[in-house]
């Protein structure tokens, strides 16, 4: 059995993450029709098995840096429910310490960069990353994310140019998600398969489907393995569907129900526990002990998150520099 | 789905109540005068210059099909196609590229950027292209840049920025940021008709909370014209954008005080309405600068440079700025109403300076 | 005979053009090395076959943008010789009155912008100058230089990529001739071939031997006739060498003098000339009469930049706004 | 090829001289103290860092094997080899950002622009990135962007610009711009060792211009700390970079004609040293503000700004500013001339207001 097999417990591992994602996102979005002060919601429901699959792939040492929608990447790397839902809260006991808005957060003690808004702005930077590592011979790796939207911006080019020049130990990931904002893939750019995009730079590229663990596992581990021993960056689409608004005001009328119903049925979720099922990885039992598991932590999350305090006003003027 | 979406992004603790705007300009006679918000006002401009001129068109992120993240452009593409609703890949410096290259062949783009936070992805264009053409080889570029912009809605720091300051730097570009729907309407109309670019910024706190009765007929706003909001003797405040109500409502609080308060809405910050600024200080010889822009070489420095220098003699007292510290604008409600001046502070500062 | 051939008085226009260029950057490599104030030379000696053979493929009505090494590119639109050494000497006659620098002019009213320093901040425009021209139903066409290294730069992909989404009829050159300044085409980029980021747009691309103009027209021509009739942009990229350093300054140190040997045994214009003396379209005396033609040219052109006045320090304040 | 290659770009009509500063630091005993121009000072600086921390790498379009296009980095390739002097694709925010990247994994990059014209090109990553995001999580961006800044060489819009005005407008950077060797040379070593990200312009007009006997020690200069230049009892000009020699030019005729000039070099304009300002216009109760910025919400409006507002009762006259005219900084020798701030000029402002 080679790295590039999935292992029964890390199996395991990326269905508790994939289903806590989605359970924060229910959550999440429960609240926001409820009208509490959870700020804006881009939802990443459809999207759990690339978001995780991919960033689990990364172990310690290494570095992620995502967008707005990918908070389900964070949770492989150890950042919890509890600092979703505090920060989404506003609260002093949040990543930011109510600083940044909503989604927009991170933990470099956890490897993970404070998400920044401006697309795909992490793009070189993890690029950076990467250089650090290679002058200093660190065998580490970073990663960014970006959405299909966010490769058509300046970033993503001279990000991932940078990376394949100075062959950084960097791997790019495009989730595709049928769309930005309203915009769908046709208006953003002529191309069937935005990895197609690597040849560009003289790198490898992968298109894979998204919603499959098992597609995602290999070719993310091989692309986080050749990255580690010098060979630079691979860009890796995985092909998905945003399967809410592009934040939770958005009805999302210029999506059709025929396509929704398509690709709710490849649920990545279901379809992952189907085959947890089907290995006999997973039993019933097993799989409503994962569930009280997560119903737990969102309780105790989005209680804590509520009754953290705010920070006080005048902590408005701190932290500006870096002592 | 949501069976009623709301009509913004952020769900936030309840943002402050807004006055509206006490001098709404006179109808003229069988004009069809309603009451609209600050938002329909840009909206009907937008959709007037359309049908007043087919070289005027639109284009940025999700203007089209979706009408635009805050809903300026909605019906506009099922009555201007997609060719004059363009939805732009997500690509700034691209499509504000694309937007001075057809400004320069004769159209009249006007680009919306979805947060004024993200005008920053295309900078380069708009200070290097746009701002330095005219002066290099008198050729034109009548671009529109607009987009929602500042704070009080608790969007955090990469959802409320006042990037006017930057801009109104920049020799070559004007840049305006009206306060009220009449004049955010009739201002849009001239920017659109303006041959130079524009950088055009709706503080979008006030997009659905001022509503105001504007004129029926196709006026227009000067650009590069103050005006005075509200009439006072004891002391001017110059302001613009959003603190221009809370100006307001300071100076209804201070006149049962018996303090009588100018308020001076910029509108245009470049170029900058020197003489209406300072002939109400040579009436008040006090001044009290406003401003949501942080203060550090910001609009606020501008506004007391030109008063230090060109009335000097005139004052009768220090000039008094308050503006946010030199931060970025913070998310959580506590920080940002700590950050951004507030009524009961504007109300304090200028009772202070009034007693001066 | 087809489009796509050169007819003789075209091969005869373009080889003027080549020279007239070449004497340009003679003399004012020579002004430059004498002290005298030219501002900066970005020389494109040795690129006359792309330069002039791809704005030479446009009609009136179209437009083109450069940058700051194309000068020649501007010459079959009809811009001057005057206007090249006016404009070196800061002069009042000159195209910007003496507010811009050196190369960076142009003539909207021949159908050339005014070249800008930063790289290529023209991409995106002629993007938008093209959207345009569709708009209005004009059969009009918009070309966009760039050299090797401005392809890694934001306006190239949101540039390139803008037109191709939204079909704009647009011809994109890149005049490869090695080097970035210092930088060697490897240190800029994996790719062998740059025509191939075409890829990532999902529109053609083409790479071609920049220094013969027999090679280069038939694609440029079939590239303009293409966005013409609104089958959307092309790529194309010259391979050639810049025959000087990056600016006057530029002693080349950086450039073995076997790879200068080998691209001057390849110099376009020589080439060009040995077609065409081969084919009979010009004789010896033909030959001396184009000469004496281009020396009579510069001679004028230096003394009117010379002689032209300096523009008058307050008009320093004027022409910031449009009326 | 050419036998002795010129060191700049430009051709260009022979440019005014400029005087040195006049206030050479004293040379502790031992050190080996030696004039060198600031274009030295600058690189001394970095081989010394790099020297003294493996952290410190550069990057940079032309950096490594050219050795800089104003050959600031000459022979560093040699001794530290291509990955700690890295020449980078043309690609500013591509470098930019990955230089941020490479700062948060514990490195020191100093990025050079080539031009400080072409750090618009990657604004984004550093008003975004970069300035927001100790505040936001508290985590330290130690980069320093740098590049020759600012006119006097006849180089156009494009290779002229002062664009210091918007980064100081952008909290969570510092922004220096020395004015002599040994500032830049200890300044630029303060900001190397700085946790934040600094805005670092070097006006090029200098780089050959002015030497100066420089410590031979590993000193440094703080940022934050103005200096004075030359002390003086009628008149406190503020200033920084070119304009410091001017001024300091000025004062000299003006000695002759029985005015005593104070000039403050800034130094640093983010954080701005008010106490130097302020405790300098307490003594002479005149200021003068002077920048190579362009006027309208420019440098010198905040330089105004902070007197009007924090020294009104000190003035014994009005704050005169002095600041090239809102355009675009033209090619021409007698536009540009017209433009900047000339000695002349200056010394008939400062008189007029000596007179006051
Ligand atoms: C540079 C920039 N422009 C605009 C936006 C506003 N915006 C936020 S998300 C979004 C769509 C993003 O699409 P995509 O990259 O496909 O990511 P997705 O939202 O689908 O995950 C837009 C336009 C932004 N964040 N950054
Ligand atoms: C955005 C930007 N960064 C830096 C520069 C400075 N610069 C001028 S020319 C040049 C090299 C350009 O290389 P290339 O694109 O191959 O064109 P070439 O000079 O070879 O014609 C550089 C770095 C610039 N003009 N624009
Ligand atoms: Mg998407
Ligand atoms: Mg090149």
């Amino acid at each position: 059995m080679s790295a590039l097999d999935l292992r029964q417990d890390q199996k395991l591992e990326i269905y508790r993450y994939m289903k806590l994602a989605r359970a924060i996102e229910e959550r999440l979005e429960i609240l926001y029709k409820q009208g509490r002060p959870v700020g804006a919601i881009y939802l990443g429901w459809g999207q759990e098995a690339i978001e995780v699959t991919a960033s689990y792939a990364l172990e310690e040492g290494d570095v992620l840096a995502v967008t707005h929608r990918d908070m389900a990447a964070h949770l492989p790397r150890g950042l919890t429910a509890r600092m979703v839902f505090a920060q989404h809260y506003a609260k002093a006991t949040s990543p930011t310490r109510g600083k940044g808005e909503d989604n927009y957060f991170g933990d470099l003690k956890r490897g993970v960069f404070a998400t920044v808004s401006m697309l795909p702005d992490f793009y070189p930077v993890i690029a950076g990353a990467g250089l650090a590592f290679k002058m200093r011979r660190e065998p580490r790796v970073g990663m960014a994310y970006c959405g299909d939207g966010a490769t058509n911006r300046a970033e993503f080019h001279e990000g991932v140019n940078f990376a394949a020049v100075e062959r950084c130990p960097c791997v790019f990931i495009i989730v595709n998600n049928q769309y930005a904002y309203s915009t769908p893939n046709e208006k953003e750019s002529l191309l069937a398969n935005l990895a197609d995009r690597a040849s560009a730079y003289g790198i490898p590229g992968y298109t894979v489907d998204g919603n499959d663990v098992l597609a995602i596992w290999p070719i993310i581990k091989e692309a986080v393995e050749r990255a580690r021993s010098g060979e630079g960056p691979t860009l890796i689409e995985g092909k998905t569907m945003r399967m809410r608004g592009h934040a939770g005001h958005d009805p999302m009328k210029y999506v059709s129900r025929e396509k929704l119903d398509e690709w709710e049925a490849r649920d990545p979720i279901k379809r992952f526990e189907e085959h947890l099922f089907n290995q006999g990885i997973i039993s019933e039992k097993g799989k409503n002990e994962v569930d009280e598991g997560i119903k737990a932590k969102i309780e105790d999350a989005v209680k804590f998150a509520e009754e953290s305090p705010y920070p006080k006003g005048e902590e408005a003027v701190d932290d500006v520099y870096a002592a | 789905m949501m069976s009623t979406p709301p009509e913004i992004e952020r769900r936030v603790e309840a943002p402050p109540k807004v006055e509206r705007a006490p001098i709404p300009r006179p109808t003229a006679e069988g004009e069809e005068a309603r009451e609209i918000t600050y938002l329909k006002a840009i909206s009907e401009a937008l959709w007037e210059e359309m049908k007043r001129d087919d070289a005027v068109f639109i284009m940025g992120e999700d203007v089209g099909v979706y009408g635009g993240a805050f809903k300026v452009t909605e019906g506009f593409i099922e009555e201007f196609g997609p060719e004059r609703v363009l939805d732009t890949p997500l690509s700034e410096t691209g499509f504000f590229g694309a937007a001075i290259g057809a400004a320069m062949m004769g159209m009249r783009p006007v680009v919306e950027v979805q947060y004024a936070d993200f005008i920053s992805c295309g900078w380069d264009q708009i200070v290097n292209v746009a701002a330095k053409m005219h002066y290099r080889v008198r050729e034109a570029v009548p671009v529109v840049i607009r987009g929602p912009s500042a704070g009080g809605l608790r969007a955090g720091p990469f959802h409320s920025q006042s990037p006017e300051g930057w801009f109104a730097h920049t020799p070559g570009l004007k840049v305006v940021v009206p306060a009220t729907p009449t004049d955010a309407k009739g201002l849009l109309k001239s920017a659109i008709r303006d041959n130079n670019p524009v950088i055009f910024f709706e503080p979008k706190f006030l997009y659905r909370r001022v509503k105001e009765v504007v004129p029926g007929d196709d006026y227009t706003v000067p650009i590069g014209q103050a005006r005075i909001a509200r009439e006072g003797e004891d002391l001017s405040v110059i302001t613009y954008g959003t603190m221009v109500h809370r100006a307001l409502e300071a100076a209804r609080i201070l006149e049962a005080r018996g303090i009588s308060i100018e308020v001076i809405d910029l509108r245009t910050l470049l170029p900058l309405d020197r003489n209406t600024i300072l002939e109400s200080i040579s009436r008040t010889s006090k001044a009290f600068v406003l401003t949501e822009d942080t203060t550090g070489y910001g609009i606020s420095a501008e506004l007391v440079a030109t008063i230090a220098t060109e009335a000097f003699e005139e004052l009768d007292g220090p000039i008094v700025r308050l503006a946010p510290p030199d931060t970025p604008i913070p998310y959580s409600a506590p920080l940002e109403d700590y950050w951004l001046p507030q009524v009961q502070r504007i109300v304090v500062e200028i009772e202070k300076l009034a007693a001066y």
